[in-house]
Protein backbone atom coordinates (compact mmCIF):
# COMPACT_ATOMS: atom_id res chain seq x y z
CA UNK A 1 0.00 0.00 0.00
CA UNK A 2 1.40 3.39 -0.82
CA UNK A 3 1.65 5.37 2.37
CA UNK A 4 -1.19 8.47 2.33
CA UNK A 5 0.59 11.58 2.77
CA UNK A 6 -0.86 13.62 5.46
CA UNK A 7 -3.04 16.39 5.38
CA UNK A 8 -2.25 19.25 7.17
CA UNK A 9 -4.61 22.13 9.38
CA UNK A 10 -3.53 25.00 10.05
CA UNK A 11 -5.04 27.05 13.21
CA UNK A 12 -4.58 30.34 14.56
CA UNK A 13 -3.93 30.14 18.28
CA UNK A 14 -4.97 33.36 20.89
CA UNK A 15 -2.19 33.47 23.77
CA UNK A 16 -4.35 35.98 27.07
CA UNK A 17 -2.68 37.75 29.96
CA UNK A 18 0.03 35.56 31.78
CA UNK A 19 0.54 32.79 28.34
CA UNK A 20 1.18 35.53 26.24
CA UNK A 21 3.62 37.07 28.37
CA UNK A 22 5.66 33.98 28.66
CA UNK A 23 5.32 32.93 24.93
CA UNK A 24 5.99 36.74 23.96
CA UNK A 25 2.64 36.97 21.54
CA UNK A 26 -0.99 37.37 21.53
CA UNK A 27 -1.21 34.87 18.48
CA UNK A 28 0.37 32.97 15.85
CA UNK A 29 -0.44 30.55 13.59
CA UNK A 30 0.37 26.70 14.20
CA UNK A 31 0.36 23.92 11.12
CA UNK A 32 -0.10 20.60 12.41
CA UNK A 33 -0.51 17.39 10.71
CA UNK A 34 -4.03 16.10 10.15
CA UNK A 35 -6.34 14.45 12.39
CA UNK A 36 -5.15 17.02 15.36
CA UNK A 37 -6.38 18.47 18.73
CA UNK A 38 -6.64 20.96 21.13
CA UNK A 39 -4.20 18.73 22.90
CA UNK A 40 -1.67 18.98 20.25
CA UNK A 41 -2.07 22.40 19.64
CA UNK A 42 -0.89 23.19 23.42
CA UNK A 43 1.98 20.41 22.60
CA UNK A 44 3.51 22.38 20.37
CA UNK A 45 3.04 25.90 21.87
CA UNK A 46 5.21 23.67 25.11
CA UNK A 47 7.75 22.89 22.72
CA UNK A 48 8.09 27.20 21.66
CA UNK A 49 10.74 29.46 23.33
CA UNK A 50 8.83 30.05 27.13
CA UNK A 51 6.02 27.49 26.47
CA UNK A 52 7.33 25.33 29.06
CA UNK A 53 5.79 28.39 31.33
CA UNK A 54 2.06 26.69 30.00
CA UNK A 55 0.83 23.98 32.15
CA UNK A 56 0.53 20.59 30.26
CA UNK A 57 -3.40 20.55 30.70
CA UNK A 58 -4.27 24.30 30.44
CA UNK A 59 -7.72 25.62 29.63
CA UNK A 60 -8.73 25.84 26.50
CA UNK A 61 -11.23 26.86 23.69
CA UNK A 62 -12.05 26.20 20.33
CA UNK A 63 -13.65 28.63 18.16
CA UNK A 64 -15.18 30.59 21.10
CA UNK A 65 -16.11 27.91 23.35
CA UNK A 66 -14.32 25.76 26.10
CA UNK A 67 -13.01 22.63 24.85
CA UNK A 68 -11.18 19.15 26.10
CA UNK A 69 -7.78 18.49 25.11
CA UNK A 70 -8.93 15.33 22.90
CA UNK A 71 -11.54 17.87 20.89
CA UNK A 72 -10.20 17.42 17.18
CA UNK A 73 -9.13 20.87 15.69
CA UNK A 74 -10.07 21.59 11.90
CA UNK A 75 -7.94 23.65 9.18
CA UNK A 76 -8.90 27.40 10.53
CA UNK A 77 -9.82 27.18 13.83
CA UNK A 78 -9.78 29.38 16.63
CA UNK A 79 -7.69 28.01 19.34
CA UNK A 80 -7.56 30.21 22.68
CA UNK A 81 -5.26 28.79 25.83
CA UNK A 82 -6.60 30.42 28.47
CA UNK A 83 -4.62 31.20 31.87
CA UNK A 84 -6.94 30.37 34.95
CA UNK A 85 -9.86 32.84 34.96
CA UNK A 86 -10.17 35.65 37.60
CA UNK A 87 -13.41 36.69 36.39
CA UNK A 88 -15.93 38.43 38.92
CA UNK B 1 -26.82 45.21 25.83
CA UNK B 2 -23.02 44.16 25.77
CA UNK B 3 -22.26 41.65 28.75
CA UNK B 4 -18.95 43.84 28.69
CA UNK B 5 -18.87 47.21 29.17
CA UNK B 6 -14.89 49.27 29.23
CA UNK B 7 -16.86 52.22 31.46
CA UNK B 8 -18.62 51.91 35.02
CA UNK B 9 -21.51 49.21 35.35
CA UNK B 10 -25.26 50.72 35.49
CA UNK B 11 -26.56 48.90 38.24
CA UNK B 12 -30.09 50.39 38.04
CA UNK B 13 -29.96 50.11 34.30
CA UNK B 14 -29.89 46.20 34.24
CA UNK B 15 -32.97 46.52 37.08
CA UNK B 16 -34.78 48.12 34.88
CA UNK B 17 -33.89 45.92 31.42
CA UNK B 18 -35.17 42.77 33.69
CA UNK B 19 -37.95 44.25 35.89
CA UNK B 20 -41.24 43.93 34.73
CA UNK B 21 -45.11 43.67 36.38
CA UNK B 22 -45.26 40.07 36.86
CA UNK B 23 -41.24 39.54 38.34
CA UNK B 24 -41.96 40.64 41.88
CA UNK B 25 -38.83 39.32 43.38
CA UNK B 26 -35.36 40.69 42.25
CA UNK B 27 -31.96 39.39 43.73
CA UNK B 28 -29.11 41.04 42.29
CA UNK B 29 -24.93 40.52 42.90
CA UNK B 30 -22.49 42.81 42.41
CA UNK B 31 -18.89 42.10 43.01
CA UNK B 32 -16.76 44.89 44.08
CA UNK B 33 -13.26 45.58 43.84
CA UNK B 34 -11.43 44.85 47.46
CA UNK B 35 -8.16 46.48 48.93
CA UNK B 36 -6.61 43.37 49.62
CA UNK B 37 -5.74 40.50 48.03
CA UNK B 38 -4.25 37.54 50.34
CA UNK B 39 -3.06 39.98 52.79
CA UNK B 40 -1.44 42.44 50.39
CA UNK B 41 -2.87 46.11 49.91
CA UNK B 42 -4.03 46.56 46.02
CA UNK B 43 -3.89 49.94 45.04
CA UNK B 44 -6.02 49.45 41.45
CA UNK B 45 -6.68 46.43 38.96
CA UNK B 46 -7.14 45.77 35.24
CA UNK B 47 -9.14 43.65 33.69
CA UNK B 48 -8.34 41.97 30.12
CA UNK B 49 -10.93 39.66 28.00
CA UNK B 50 -10.86 37.35 25.38
CA UNK B 51 -13.49 39.43 24.29
CA UNK B 52 -15.87 37.12 21.83
CA UNK B 53 -15.39 34.52 23.75
CA UNK B 54 -16.51 36.22 26.87
CA UNK B 55 -19.80 37.49 25.10
CA UNK B 56 -20.61 34.53 23.94
CA UNK B 57 -20.28 32.15 27.40
CA UNK B 58 -22.06 35.17 28.69
CA UNK B 59 -24.79 34.57 26.61
CA UNK B 60 -24.55 30.91 27.02
CA UNK B 61 -24.51 30.98 30.73
CA UNK B 62 -27.51 33.15 30.90
CA UNK B 63 -29.74 31.32 28.47
CA UNK B 64 -28.80 28.52 30.73
CA UNK B 65 -30.40 30.39 34.06
CA UNK B 66 -33.22 31.49 31.82
CA UNK B 67 -33.89 27.85 30.83
CA UNK B 68 -34.16 26.43 34.43
CA UNK B 69 -35.36 28.78 36.56
CA UNK B 70 -38.79 31.40 35.55
CA UNK B 71 -36.40 34.38 35.48
CA UNK B 72 -34.79 37.07 33.33
CA UNK B 73 -31.14 37.66 34.21
CA UNK B 74 -28.96 40.95 33.49
CA UNK B 75 -25.57 40.31 33.85
CA UNK B 76 -22.37 42.76 33.19
CA UNK B 77 -18.83 43.00 33.46
CA UNK B 78 -16.68 45.45 33.47
CA UNK B 79 -12.90 45.33 31.86
CA UNK B 80 -9.91 48.14 31.63
CA UNK B 81 -8.69 49.83 34.78
CA UNK B 82 -10.64 50.06 37.81
CA UNK B 83 -10.05 51.76 41.53
CA UNK B 84 -10.63 50.25 44.59
CA UNK B 85 -14.70 50.19 45.27
CA UNK B 86 -15.82 49.98 41.87
CA UNK B 87 -18.14 47.67 40.26
CA UNK B 88 -16.55 44.48 38.45
CA UNK B 89 -19.49 42.66 37.65
CA UNK B 90 -23.30 42.50 38.17
CA UNK B 91 -25.97 40.01 37.76
CA UNK B 92 -29.93 40.86 38.26
CA UNK B 93 -32.04 37.99 38.49
CA UNK B 94 -35.83 38.86 38.43
CA UNK B 95 -38.56 36.78 38.57
CA UNK B 96 -42.41 35.72 40.11
CA UNK B 97 -40.61 33.29 41.82
CA UNK B 98 -38.28 34.48 45.06
CA UNK B 99 -36.60 30.85 45.51
CA UNK B 100 -35.87 31.34 41.57
CA UNK B 101 -34.84 34.30 41.90
CA UNK B 102 -31.89 33.87 44.72
CA UNK B 103 -31.17 30.52 42.94
CA UNK B 104 -30.31 31.58 39.21
CA UNK B 105 -28.66 34.94 40.29
CA UNK B 106 -26.49 32.71 42.56
CA UNK B 107 -25.25 30.22 39.77
CA UNK B 108 -24.74 33.10 37.30
CA UNK B 109 -22.20 34.89 39.29
CA UNK B 110 -20.72 31.14 39.77
CA UNK B 111 -20.58 30.54 36.20
CA UNK B 112 -18.99 33.72 35.32
CA UNK B 113 -16.21 33.27 37.71
CA UNK B 114 -15.87 29.33 36.44
CA UNK B 115 -16.54 30.00 32.74
CA UNK B 116 -16.10 33.55 31.16
CA UNK B 117 -12.44 34.42 30.21
CA UNK B 118 -11.31 37.19 31.80
CA UNK B 119 -8.12 38.11 33.82
CA UNK B 120 -7.45 40.29 36.54
CA UNK B 121 -4.13 42.25 37.56
CA UNK B 122 -3.45 43.35 40.23
CA UNK B 123 -0.96 46.95 41.33
CA UNK B 124 -0.01 46.21 44.99
CA UNK B 125 0.77 49.06 47.51
CA UNK B 126 4.57 47.28 47.43
CA UNK B 127 5.15 48.10 43.58
CA UNK B 128 4.85 44.37 42.67
CA UNK B 129 2.02 43.91 39.84
CA UNK B 130 0.79 40.25 39.48
CA UNK B 131 -1.94 38.42 37.52
CA UNK B 132 -4.39 36.95 40.27
CA UNK B 133 -4.79 33.07 39.68
CA UNK B 134 -7.82 32.17 41.74
CA UNK B 135 -6.76 28.30 42.11
CA UNK B 136 -3.31 29.33 43.37
CA UNK B 137 -5.20 31.46 46.01
CA UNK B 138 -7.63 28.34 47.07
CA UNK B 139 -4.31 26.11 46.96
CA UNK B 140 -2.75 28.50 49.87
CA UNK B 141 -5.99 29.42 51.50
CA UNK C 1 -31.53 55.08 58.47
CA UNK C 2 -35.05 54.27 59.08
CA UNK C 3 -36.14 50.69 57.93
CA UNK C 4 -39.64 52.18 57.59
CA UNK C 5 -40.13 54.94 54.79
CA UNK C 6 -42.78 56.45 53.21
CA UNK C 7 -40.99 57.55 50.09
CA UNK C 8 -39.59 55.26 47.57
CA UNK C 9 -36.98 52.98 48.71
CA UNK C 10 -33.65 54.69 47.32
CA UNK C 11 -31.36 51.01 46.51
CA UNK C 12 -28.05 52.63 45.65
CA UNK C 13 -28.18 54.54 49.38
CA UNK C 14 -29.39 51.00 50.99
CA UNK C 15 -26.05 49.88 48.79
CA UNK C 16 -23.88 53.21 49.73
CA UNK C 17 -24.55 52.26 53.27
CA UNK C 18 -22.71 48.92 53.31
CA UNK C 19 -19.98 48.98 50.98
CA UNK C 20 -16.91 49.35 52.23
CA UNK C 21 -13.13 48.78 50.60
CA UNK C 22 -13.01 45.28 52.28
CA UNK C 23 -16.37 43.82 51.49
CA UNK C 24 -16.33 42.47 47.90
CA UNK C 25 -19.12 41.01 47.47
CA UNK C 26 -22.72 42.49 47.63
CA UNK C 27 -25.85 40.48 47.81
CA UNK C 28 -29.53 42.41 47.62
CA UNK C 29 -32.89 41.79 47.08
CA UNK C 30 -35.57 43.87 45.63
CA UNK C 31 -38.96 43.03 46.48
CA UNK C 32 -41.88 44.84 43.56
CA UNK C 33 -45.40 45.24 43.77
CA UNK C 34 -46.70 42.78 40.96
CA UNK C 35 -50.17 43.70 38.84
CA UNK C 36 -51.49 40.61 39.80
CA UNK C 37 -52.32 38.57 42.96
CA UNK C 38 -53.67 35.33 43.01
CA UNK C 39 -54.99 35.34 39.73
CA UNK C 40 -56.76 39.10 40.44
CA UNK C 41 -55.71 41.87 38.20
CA UNK C 42 -54.18 44.81 41.10
CA UNK C 43 -54.37 48.28 40.47
CA UNK C 44 -52.57 49.49 43.00
CA UNK C 45 -51.79 49.05 47.02
CA UNK C 46 -51.18 50.29 50.43
CA UNK C 47 -48.90 49.05 53.29
CA UNK C 48 -49.32 49.83 56.84
CA UNK C 49 -47.44 48.68 59.57
CA UNK C 50 -47.10 48.79 63.38
CA UNK C 51 -44.50 51.16 63.26
CA UNK C 52 -42.97 50.97 66.53
CA UNK C 53 -42.25 47.42 66.53
CA UNK C 54 -41.47 47.34 62.75
CA UNK C 55 -39.03 49.41 63.64
CA UNK C 56 -37.73 47.23 66.64
CA UNK C 57 -38.38 43.93 64.53
CA UNK C 58 -36.07 45.27 61.81
CA UNK C 59 -33.18 46.24 63.91
CA UNK C 60 -33.70 42.53 65.50
CA UNK C 61 -33.51 40.71 62.16
CA UNK C 62 -30.54 43.16 60.94
CA UNK C 63 -28.36 42.27 64.36
CA UNK C 64 -29.02 38.82 64.51
CA UNK C 65 -27.99 38.23 60.60
CA UNK C 66 -24.88 40.60 61.07
CA UNK C 67 -23.84 38.64 64.01
CA UNK C 68 -24.82 35.29 62.27
CA UNK C 69 -22.57 35.96 59.55
CA UNK C 70 -19.62 38.49 58.35
CA UNK C 71 -21.85 40.94 56.91
CA UNK C 72 -23.55 44.47 57.23
CA UNK C 73 -26.85 44.52 56.24
CA UNK C 74 -29.22 47.50 55.09
CA UNK C 75 -32.61 47.28 54.81
CA UNK C 76 -35.49 48.91 54.21
CA UNK C 77 -39.79 48.41 53.67
CA UNK C 78 -41.99 51.05 52.41
CA UNK C 79 -45.37 52.30 53.60
CA UNK C 80 -48.02 54.03 52.45
CA UNK C 81 -49.72 53.80 48.68
CA UNK C 82 -47.51 52.34 46.07
CA UNK C 83 -48.39 51.50 42.24
CA UNK C 84 -47.61 48.35 40.30
CA UNK C 85 -43.58 48.32 40.17
CA UNK C 86 -43.05 50.53 43.10
CA UNK C 87 -40.20 48.68 45.33
CA UNK C 88 -42.11 47.22 48.55
CA UNK C 89 -38.70 45.94 50.52
CA UNK C 90 -34.82 46.31 50.34
CA UNK C 91 -32.26 44.36 51.46
CA UNK C 92 -28.75 44.68 50.98
CA UNK C 93 -25.79 42.90 52.29
CA UNK C 94 -22.22 43.23 51.71
CA UNK C 95 -19.42 40.63 52.64
CA UNK C 96 -15.74 39.73 52.10
CA UNK C 97 -17.26 36.20 51.57
CA UNK C 98 -19.82 35.70 48.60
CA UNK C 99 -22.03 32.62 50.84
CA UNK C 100 -22.23 35.00 53.63
CA UNK C 101 -23.70 37.69 51.54
CA UNK C 102 -26.39 35.87 50.03
CA UNK C 103 -27.02 33.37 53.07
CA UNK C 104 -27.34 36.85 54.84
CA UNK C 105 -29.22 38.30 52.01
CA UNK C 106 -32.12 35.36 51.87
CA UNK C 107 -32.66 34.99 55.50
CA UNK C 108 -33.33 39.04 56.43
CA UNK C 109 -36.04 38.92 53.53
CA UNK C 110 -37.69 35.97 54.92
CA UNK C 111 -37.28 37.01 58.54
CA UNK C 112 -39.12 40.57 57.45
CA UNK C 113 -41.80 38.70 55.61
CA UNK C 114 -42.68 36.32 58.96
CA UNK C 115 -42.08 38.86 61.37
CA UNK C 116 -41.92 42.33 60.70
CA UNK C 117 -46.10 43.70 61.37
CA UNK C 118 -46.64 45.35 58.26
CA UNK C 119 -49.83 44.89 56.14
CA UNK C 120 -50.83 45.25 53.00
CA UNK C 121 -54.31 46.16 51.11
CA UNK C 122 -54.82 45.76 47.64
CA UNK C 123 -57.29 47.52 45.09
CA UNK C 124 -58.60 45.18 42.41
CA UNK C 125 -59.48 45.79 38.99
CA UNK C 126 -62.95 44.84 39.49
CA UNK C 127 -62.87 47.32 42.56
CA UNK C 128 -62.78 44.99 45.34
CA UNK C 129 -60.27 46.01 48.16
CA UNK C 130 -58.79 43.07 50.33
CA UNK C 131 -56.63 42.62 53.13
CA UNK C 132 -54.15 40.18 51.91
CA UNK C 133 -53.59 36.98 53.86
CA UNK C 134 -50.28 35.08 53.04
CA UNK C 135 -51.08 32.36 55.11
CA UNK C 136 -54.88 32.14 53.51
CA UNK C 137 -52.78 32.35 49.97
CA UNK C 138 -50.69 29.23 50.57
CA UNK C 139 -53.48 27.23 51.87
CA UNK C 140 -54.83 27.77 48.82
CA UNK C 141 -51.84 27.32 46.48
CA UNK D 1 -58.28 33.36 106.02
CA UNK D 2 -59.66 36.38 104.34
CA UNK D 3 -59.88 36.74 100.54
CA UNK D 4 -57.49 38.75 99.07
CA UNK D 5 -58.60 40.93 96.70
CA UNK D 6 -57.57 40.52 93.36
CA UNK D 7 -54.97 42.32 91.93
CA UNK D 8 -55.64 44.12 88.27
CA UNK D 9 -53.55 44.99 85.21
CA UNK D 10 -54.70 47.51 83.05
CA UNK D 11 -53.11 47.26 79.26
CA UNK D 12 -53.39 48.96 75.81
CA UNK D 13 -54.68 47.00 73.36
CA UNK D 14 -53.71 48.06 69.72
CA UNK D 15 -55.40 46.73 66.67
CA UNK D 16 -54.08 46.83 62.77
CA UNK D 17 -55.35 46.45 59.41
CA UNK D 18 -58.74 43.87 59.50
CA UNK D 19 -58.68 43.27 63.15
CA UNK D 20 -58.97 46.93 63.49
CA UNK D 21 -61.85 46.97 61.45
CA UNK D 22 -63.80 43.95 62.89
CA UNK D 23 -63.55 45.78 66.59
CA UNK D 24 -64.31 49.06 65.31
CA UNK D 25 -61.09 50.40 66.43
CA UNK D 26 -57.57 50.45 67.03
CA UNK D 27 -56.92 51.05 70.60
CA UNK D 28 -58.31 50.29 73.70
CA UNK D 29 -57.58 49.97 77.19
CA UNK D 30 -58.92 46.82 79.04
CA UNK D 31 -58.41 46.46 82.52
CA UNK D 32 -58.21 42.36 83.93
CA UNK D 33 -57.40 40.71 86.88
CA UNK D 34 -54.07 39.56 87.93
CA UNK D 35 -52.40 37.62 87.20
CA UNK D 36 -53.08 37.86 83.30
CA UNK D 37 -51.30 36.77 80.30
CA UNK D 38 -51.65 37.91 76.56
CA UNK D 39 -54.20 35.13 76.07
CA UNK D 40 -56.27 36.37 78.75
CA UNK D 41 -56.00 39.61 76.56
CA UNK D 42 -57.34 37.92 73.79
CA UNK D 43 -60.03 36.24 75.33
CA UNK D 44 -61.32 39.00 76.17
CA UNK D 45 -61.09 41.06 73.02
CA UNK D 46 -63.00 37.96 71.34
CA UNK D 47 -66.19 38.63 73.93
CA UNK D 48 -66.73 42.55 72.04
CA UNK D 49 -68.73 42.94 69.58
CA UNK D 50 -66.94 42.06 66.40
CA UNK D 51 -63.90 39.89 68.44
CA UNK D 52 -65.42 36.27 66.96
CA UNK D 53 -63.62 37.66 63.74
CA UNK D 54 -60.46 37.36 65.72
CA UNK D 55 -59.00 34.10 66.19
CA UNK D 56 -59.00 32.33 69.08
CA UNK D 57 -55.27 32.31 68.83
CA UNK D 58 -53.49 35.39 67.21
CA UNK D 59 -50.40 36.31 66.57
CA UNK D 60 -49.82 38.65 69.03
CA UNK D 61 -46.77 41.16 70.43
CA UNK D 62 -46.04 42.71 74.10
CA UNK D 63 -44.23 46.12 74.17
CA UNK D 64 -42.93 45.75 70.45
CA UNK D 65 -42.05 41.99 70.51
CA UNK D 66 -43.76 39.12 69.74
CA UNK D 67 -45.46 37.38 72.26
CA UNK D 68 -46.39 33.56 73.24
CA UNK D 69 -50.05 33.44 74.22
CA UNK D 70 -48.74 32.21 77.63
CA UNK D 71 -47.07 35.67 78.57
CA UNK D 72 -47.58 37.47 81.37
CA UNK D 73 -48.70 40.82 81.34
CA UNK D 74 -48.24 43.59 83.33
CA UNK D 75 -49.85 46.73 84.27
CA UNK D 76 -48.99 49.42 81.84
CA UNK D 77 -48.02 47.17 79.09
CA UNK D 78 -48.89 47.70 74.81
CA UNK D 79 -50.24 44.49 73.28
CA UNK D 80 -50.92 44.62 69.73
CA UNK D 81 -52.76 41.60 68.21
CA UNK D 82 -51.60 41.57 64.82
CA UNK D 83 -53.04 40.12 61.35
CA UNK D 84 -51.30 37.61 59.09
CA UNK D 85 -48.30 39.89 58.25
CA UNK D 86 -47.86 40.37 54.68
CA UNK D 87 -44.52 42.72 54.30
CA UNK D 88 -42.25 42.26 51.94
Amino acid sequence: MAAIAPASVTVRVLLFASYAESLGADSLDLTLSSPATVGGVVERLRALPGGRLLPPKPLCARNLAHADAAEPVTDGDEIAVLPPLAGG
Amino acid sequence: MSYLTAGPIDVAALHSAVHAPDRGGVAAFVGLVRDHHQGRAVLRLEYSAYGPMAEAECARIVAEAEARWRVAIALQHRLGALAIGDAAVAVVAASAHRDDAFAACRHVIEEVKRRVPVWKREYYADGTVAWVDPTAAMQHA
